[in-house]
């Protein structure tokens, strides 16, 4: 394998401050909660369903709670006093609330149980609920093993045709045309919804929306597939936007393998408040890391935006970032698939080198972690049979470089989102490029002192800075400046942050507890 | 060839050709497509068949592309997607042509002007700033092509709206409801709304942009504002077509947009 | 969707879908181009317009496509060719539709027989050797796909025809001129002829197969030959309007030719 | 520059070789003349025109000089007698045979001329007709610094529409889409001519006819886009074939700048006879060498038909054959452009490392050769986009290991003849691939004892012992072997064998001896 120096100094130092960053985070953040990390409470316990105005059930009771100010206890603790009022099971409560025939605090009130009483009946009901996210993790690892996942790097595809039937259909053609992973892209409107959808839904725009139903109804179809063509096919969605850790909850009971989920996505570029984004990402990286689901991080936006060139350092400055706020969710490495992005223009002399060279220092920077190398996007124009070498050079840079999950670059980037052959043609260009090139990197050695080790000693030179500049400041301060593709952000504004709140004396989140206590004992 | 003697020309000794005459034959009233011979009216096609792989695909493909009128169609290549679906690839020759002298192509601007040129313009005809609020509107987030137009940086080489003296501006970003952009417009007194849409499936800018007009026109202020809007997928006939002034597609820069505005806002 | 109450169905808390069910809707009486949601005519097209580029280019591809009939034409792409040339590339979506019930495609073997089959057969049926002359005529130098048929070494796993014991064969290689491959089926008493012909410019393979056909007719011959030809843009079908008896195209292996040799002459 | 470890033993080997069987081949034609070398000093001596059935003047002449046994004392001899007669100069010559109203051995018959009188007369004009041709190659020198020729590897595109007048139209497109060279392909049916046609011509099969005209007419158009676009563009047409010599000459005289000239390629591809190609190609290069043009030869072609992973070394054996009866026409290191090509199946793991092993070892051992790199072709299929893509890599492996010619290959190979967006879009590919990669041979470098390396090392061991035994077994029975491509060729056999004749004791070719005089004088 052909291998950079890289000055382990510098490495350190950006470990260093990238946890001297995610301690500001954490304070920032601490004895807080959200309405979307208790929804999510509610509906890992079980609670599902909407009522007749589509309003989904954790919707109502968070709702109900708060306006009651009972939340700040934490939606389990009231949850599971509202069970032990002795009229309904789960389900029951479910359905009597979606029909308007029960108000939670009004249960709550009747509830005679002692504090004692409700935490154990609520930790009794949270080992079951874990139990069953448990067993799904085994379905995953059992399914694994009998099937194989295919070789490194993945290839990874999206459907987004706003159909979750339509993109049935594409996903399955795209197994059996060489698929390892299926992205299901989330419609537009919905990072910004701050409830999830319900049912199956045929009308997205530029993607389906991501409903526990959708999630299945995929799932299921994969899986029959997968069986056939005799691979493992991955499923992924998104935890990002409003309500991260509740997606986040739906993928793990739905057996989704990989998440988008990235710690200031929201912040950047869907405008969420902080505050909100911050203790979401915390949360529902808790659940992917329970139900053993990588995440994928989206540094690679960045570079849509900002200048890849200038601003290379920028996105690892934040997987360094990502990485350490992921491993305080207890995420372990493997878990960690950082975003990378090939986006430098095409009409630069010697443009391959430099991304490369950027490809090959994050592959060291983090060698265990499955990167997620994303394809060229913005300079894709119109002429399909250019774009389509530019995601056969991508393709190159990885194999050469060793990545772990390549998103195929489509022909048609800059026209429509996917056609069912676009997919074929792609995952033939990654295929050729990849086996035609297999042991390519072997094989190379890079020019000690030449233009590729040069340009990633710049890179992480100006990473490390950055890291050291960003520690200094505090990342919030520092976000508020525009220090990540050029977006400033407000510290008290964006989306959301009306489902902010501080928690009481008393408040536990039983299932973070769990997992956390889990997953640290491993 | 330079030597005119006609004896010459017919001797065998000289027998000679004059490619600058001999190519200067295209028929502007009736162009074809253009493979290697003049009006050879080659076309290549790929499109997916929902049908089984195989020669009754290939087949089927052949018919559908016979159906629509081309000649002459050989299916080049064919490949099975799975789930009984097949792309396939085609040559054919097209059967139509094209008066390319009646083309017509609705513009937005006649004269673009330099940065320096359209802020005197503004000056003296205007003798005031150009007023224009812009959005990405609906669920589009894609501001990049706004902000190509709008911010102080600009686009290929050329400032943005917001650097000319001349205009005033306000970019509130993305995924703004078409209620949002109406009321800071009002708020502000604007000249000009400036709407981007990127995200075009199912016809979703169609539909965003058709509810902007809509809603203007029930509030009886469609009048008070030049329209305009810009896109990958857009063009200045969709823009009218839709009830806006103006519509800009790929690779507008901000001089078209600001000269434009200031030709237009001169006028009335 | 494994539950089949259909309580559950309605109510919003298992409000479910059943992808089998709605993945099945493909009506192959009425087939149309597939991007990503059925029936949506996607279709992908380039060519070349001999005309200079700019925005009239581009209108005028657009218009031509628009007379082919196709709907919601956009052009994505155009290219400067130089010369007054342009490329364009489009997409629209295809209005018409395909039987996929009533496609039919005329092939020359109804069973392929194996290497050892189609010798014993051979052996059992005709009690002789098939005598076949092959040819790449005219001046088609092209001579790997006959070989592929013919020689020894064969073609994708398979033995090519001189393998075989049930036949004995001349391949006269390439640029043969009818007629020279003509005396030689007489002087050897042939019982086929296998001509190649691989290139199709300005169709000189459509003029090389016919005048053999003529040459035949004319010496009153015709009849005495199984007459095959072969080639990446040949086919069956193609094969049959030129006066032959069948056609091989791109891929076709050695036994699905000698399987039709020996069942056709059988036959006789 | 990545460089492999060469064996410099191996290579002094394979040169050595390749003397002793250039030396075979000298004496296998020694003493021998043919009826197309007499037809080219016929037309180097100004004869030119038809009769009215289309039949060349130079033809008419050597069918008269046979006839009447004349031949044999060379065709310029002949020529000067019939001109010493007195009746004609030598265009009004050509016009009286034209019309038939000349018959060359009367004409010598009343030559009252000593031998002496005619070899003088002879001499003087060859020398004004040398003179014309230095010109040429003078002109070139000059608008080549003029305008310059733009950098490696150098672009070139074919036209083969089979007319004259679409070929213009597209090679003057293609100059202004980049090209750097352009190749008029040839009808199919030509190279078995044993004449040259005439005039402009607007019906060829799969390439357009050369004929002088239409070289002038090509010319011309260049030389304006040329200076329009303000690059030197090239000229390329084909030598080979029953007219060898006769087309270098029309080649020298309209200012072509590379031709298509093999050793071995007629015998091989056009079964035409061993003496007859070995005689035509000897004076034909010497004529390109005069006239400063590049040749092209033809080793890609084995591959199109042979195996490329066994046989690349039969490429390789080729070059050093083609390369030493080059070197004993007086072509210089500079003007041999030794062919190769990328063919190696696709589908192959690790492909690409043997296409880098094999042009890399290539550009090694001919350092000073412009080689001409041939694009992918037997694997090129109706797919299009992977078709681009395959080309994408041709042109990466170029990039990487510094070729001087490269023939892009067009999405459309396996389709038809280029049409005029193919090459814009082959033209694209490449410029993106050099550039973006431009110095990443630089960049790299070849792991000592690596699969690159190994391949290398086997292929050049393979080559010297083919070399080798050719050398022991001598050329022609290597070739009735079928040593090359697998293609036999008996001795004997063949077209053109008519066309070969004994040389009389006073036979002399006054071109050929100016032109080697010159040539090693320099
Ligand atoms: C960058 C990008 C993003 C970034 C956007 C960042 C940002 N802040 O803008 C991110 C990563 C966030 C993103 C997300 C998504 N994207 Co996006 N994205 C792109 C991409 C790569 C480039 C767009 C771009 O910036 N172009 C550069 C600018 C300068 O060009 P432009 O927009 O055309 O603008 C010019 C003109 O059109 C005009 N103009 C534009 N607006 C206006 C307005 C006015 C008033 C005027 C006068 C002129 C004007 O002037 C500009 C300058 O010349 C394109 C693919 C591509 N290569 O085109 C996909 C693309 C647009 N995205 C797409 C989609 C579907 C999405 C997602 C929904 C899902 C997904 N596939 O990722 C999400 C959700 C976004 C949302 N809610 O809208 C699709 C749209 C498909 C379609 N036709 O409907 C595309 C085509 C990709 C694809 N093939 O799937 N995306
Ligand atoms: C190899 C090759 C050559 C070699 C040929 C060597 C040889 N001894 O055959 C060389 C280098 C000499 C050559 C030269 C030329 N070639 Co060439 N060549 C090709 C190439 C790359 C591959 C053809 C091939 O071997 N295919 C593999 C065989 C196995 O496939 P196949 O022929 O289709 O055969 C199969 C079936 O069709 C069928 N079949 C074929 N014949 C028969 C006969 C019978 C009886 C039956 C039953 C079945 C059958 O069975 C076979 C096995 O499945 C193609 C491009 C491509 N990738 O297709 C161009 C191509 C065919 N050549 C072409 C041309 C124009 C030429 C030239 C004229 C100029 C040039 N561009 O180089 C010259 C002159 C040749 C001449 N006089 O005919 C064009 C033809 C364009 C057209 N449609 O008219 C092509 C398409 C390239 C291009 N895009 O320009 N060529
Ligand atoms: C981390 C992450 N989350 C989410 C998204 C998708 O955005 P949306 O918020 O529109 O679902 C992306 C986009 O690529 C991303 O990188
Ligand atoms: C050296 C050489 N000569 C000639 C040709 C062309 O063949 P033809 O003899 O048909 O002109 C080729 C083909 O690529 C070649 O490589």
């Amino acid at each position: 394998m052909a291998e950079l120096e890289v000055d382990e100094k510098l490495v350190a130092d950006c470990h260093k401050a990238a946890a001297e960053i995610a301690d500001g985070v954490d304070s920032f953040i601490s004895g807080l909660t959200t309405t979307s990390v208790e929804r999510t409470v509610i509906r890992l316990l079980g609670v599902n369903g909407v009522d007749a105005d589509k309003v989904p059930v954790p919707n109502i009771m968070v709702d109900q709670l708060k306006e009651a100010e009972l939340l700040n206890e934490g939606a389990a603790h009231c949850l599971g006093k509202a069970l032990l009022a002795g009229s309904y099971e789960v389900e029951g409560l479910a359905r009597a609330v979606a029909r308007g025939e029960a108000y939670l605090p009004d249960l709550i009130k009747q509830c005679r149980a002692s504090r004692e009483e409700v935490t154990s009946f609520v930790s009794d009901l949270v080992e079951a609920k874990a139990g069953k996210i448990k067993k799904t993790r085994q379905e995953r690892e059992e399914l694994k093993k009998e099937l194989s996942t295919g070789p490194r790097p993945w290839l990874y595809v999206i459907v987004a045709t706003g159909n979750i039937y339509e993109d049935v259909r594409q996903a399955r053609a795209a197994a059996r045309q060489g698929a390892d992973i299926i992205a299901v892209i989330r419609s537009t409107a919905q990072s910004l919804l701050d409830y999830v959808p319900y049912g199956p839904t045929t009308e997205g725009f530029g993607g389906t929306y991501a409903t526990q139903e959708n999630f299945r109804i995929m799932r299921e179809a994969l899986d029959e597939v997968g069986q056939e063509v005799g691979r493992y096919i991955q499923l992924v969605n998104y935890c990002s936007g409003l309500c991260m850790p509740e997606i986040a909850a739906l993928g793990a009971l739905e057996r989704l393998d990989m998440m988008l989920n990235d710690a200031m996505y929201g912040i950047l570029f869907r405008d969420i408040n902080m505050k909100r984004t911050f203790i979401d990402q915390y949360f529902s990286r808790l659940i992917n890391a329970y139900a053993g689901i990588i995440i994928n991080t989206g540094e690679d936006n960045y570079l849509t935006t900002a200048d890849s060139l200038t601003e290379a350092h920028t996105v690892i400055a934040s997987q360094f970032i990502n990485q350490e706020l992921a491993r305080r969710s207890c995420l372990p490495p493997e878990l960690m698939g950082l975003g990378h992005a090939f986006e430098i223009d095409p009409a630069l002399e010697d443009g391959f080198l430099l991304e490369l060279a950027q490809a090959q220092l994050v592959r060291q920077l983090f060698p265990e972690a499955p990167l997620k190398y994303m394809p060229p996007t913005k300079y894709m124009t119109g002429d399909i049979f250019q774009g389509h070498l530019q995601d056969g050079m991508f393709n190159l840079a990885s194999i050469i470089t060793g990545q772990g999950i390549q998103l195929l670059g489509m022909l048609t980037e800059a026209i429509h989102t996917p056609f069912i052959q676009d997919r074929a043609l792609s995952l033939d260009n990654a295929r050729y490029i990849f086996n035609n090139c297999r042991n390519l990197g072997q094989e190379l050695e890079f020019k000690s002192g030449g233009r590729i080790q040069a340009r990633a000693d710049e890179v992480l030179k100006e990473t490390a800075e950055m890291l050291a500049e960003i520690g200094k400041k505090g990342l919030i301060p520092s976000l508020e400046e525009g220090i990540f593709a050029g977006i400033k952000r407000p510290r008290t504004g964006g989306k959301g942050s009306d489902g902010v709140l501080e928690c009481s004396r008393h408040y536990y989140n039983p299932f973070a507890d769990l997992f956390r206590k889990e997953l640290s004992s491993q | 060839m330079k030597d005119s003697d006609p004896d010459r020309k017919s001797s065998s000794f000289h027998n000679s050709g004059n490619w600058q005459e001999k190519s200067a034959d295209v028929d502007l009233k009736q162009v074809r497509p253009y493979g290697d011979t003049l009006n050879d009216g080659q076309i290549q096609l790929s499109f997916t068949l929902p049908v089984p792989p195989g020669p009754e695909a290939r087949e089927a493909g052949r018919t559908l592309l016979d159906k629509l009128g081309l000649k002459e169609v050989e299916v080049v290549h064919s490949r099975d997607l799975g789930e009984n679906f097949t792309f396939l690839i085609a040559y054919g020759r097209c059967p139509v042509s094209v008066d390319f002298t009646k083309i017509e192509v609705a513009r937005a601007t006649t004269t673009t002007m330099s940065f320096e040129e359209i802020n005197s313009f503004i000056a003296d005809k205007l003798k005031r700033q150009i007023r224009v609020v812009g959005a990405c509107t609906g669920t589009d987030a894609h501001t990049v092509g706004l902000d190509a137009i709008m911010n102080m940086k600009g686009y290929a080489g050329e400032y943005g709206l917001e650097r000319y003296s001349g205009f005033a501006t306000w970019n509130l970003g993305s995924q703004v409801p078409n209620e949002r952009l109406i009321s800071k417009a009002v708020e502000v007194e604007a000249d000009a709304l400036l709407v981007s849409q990127v995200v075009t499936q199912k016809n979703v800018h169609v539909k965003n942009l058709t509810e902007l007009v809509e809603l203007l026109e029930a509030e009886g202020i469609r009048d008070e504002f030049l329209l305009v809007v810009g896109g990958p997928r857009l063009s200045h006939e969709l823009a009218l077509e839709l009830g806006f002034d103006a519509g800009f597609g790929p690779g507008t820069t901000p001089p078209e947009v600001a000269s434009y505005l200031a030709q237009k806002l001169a006028e009335e």
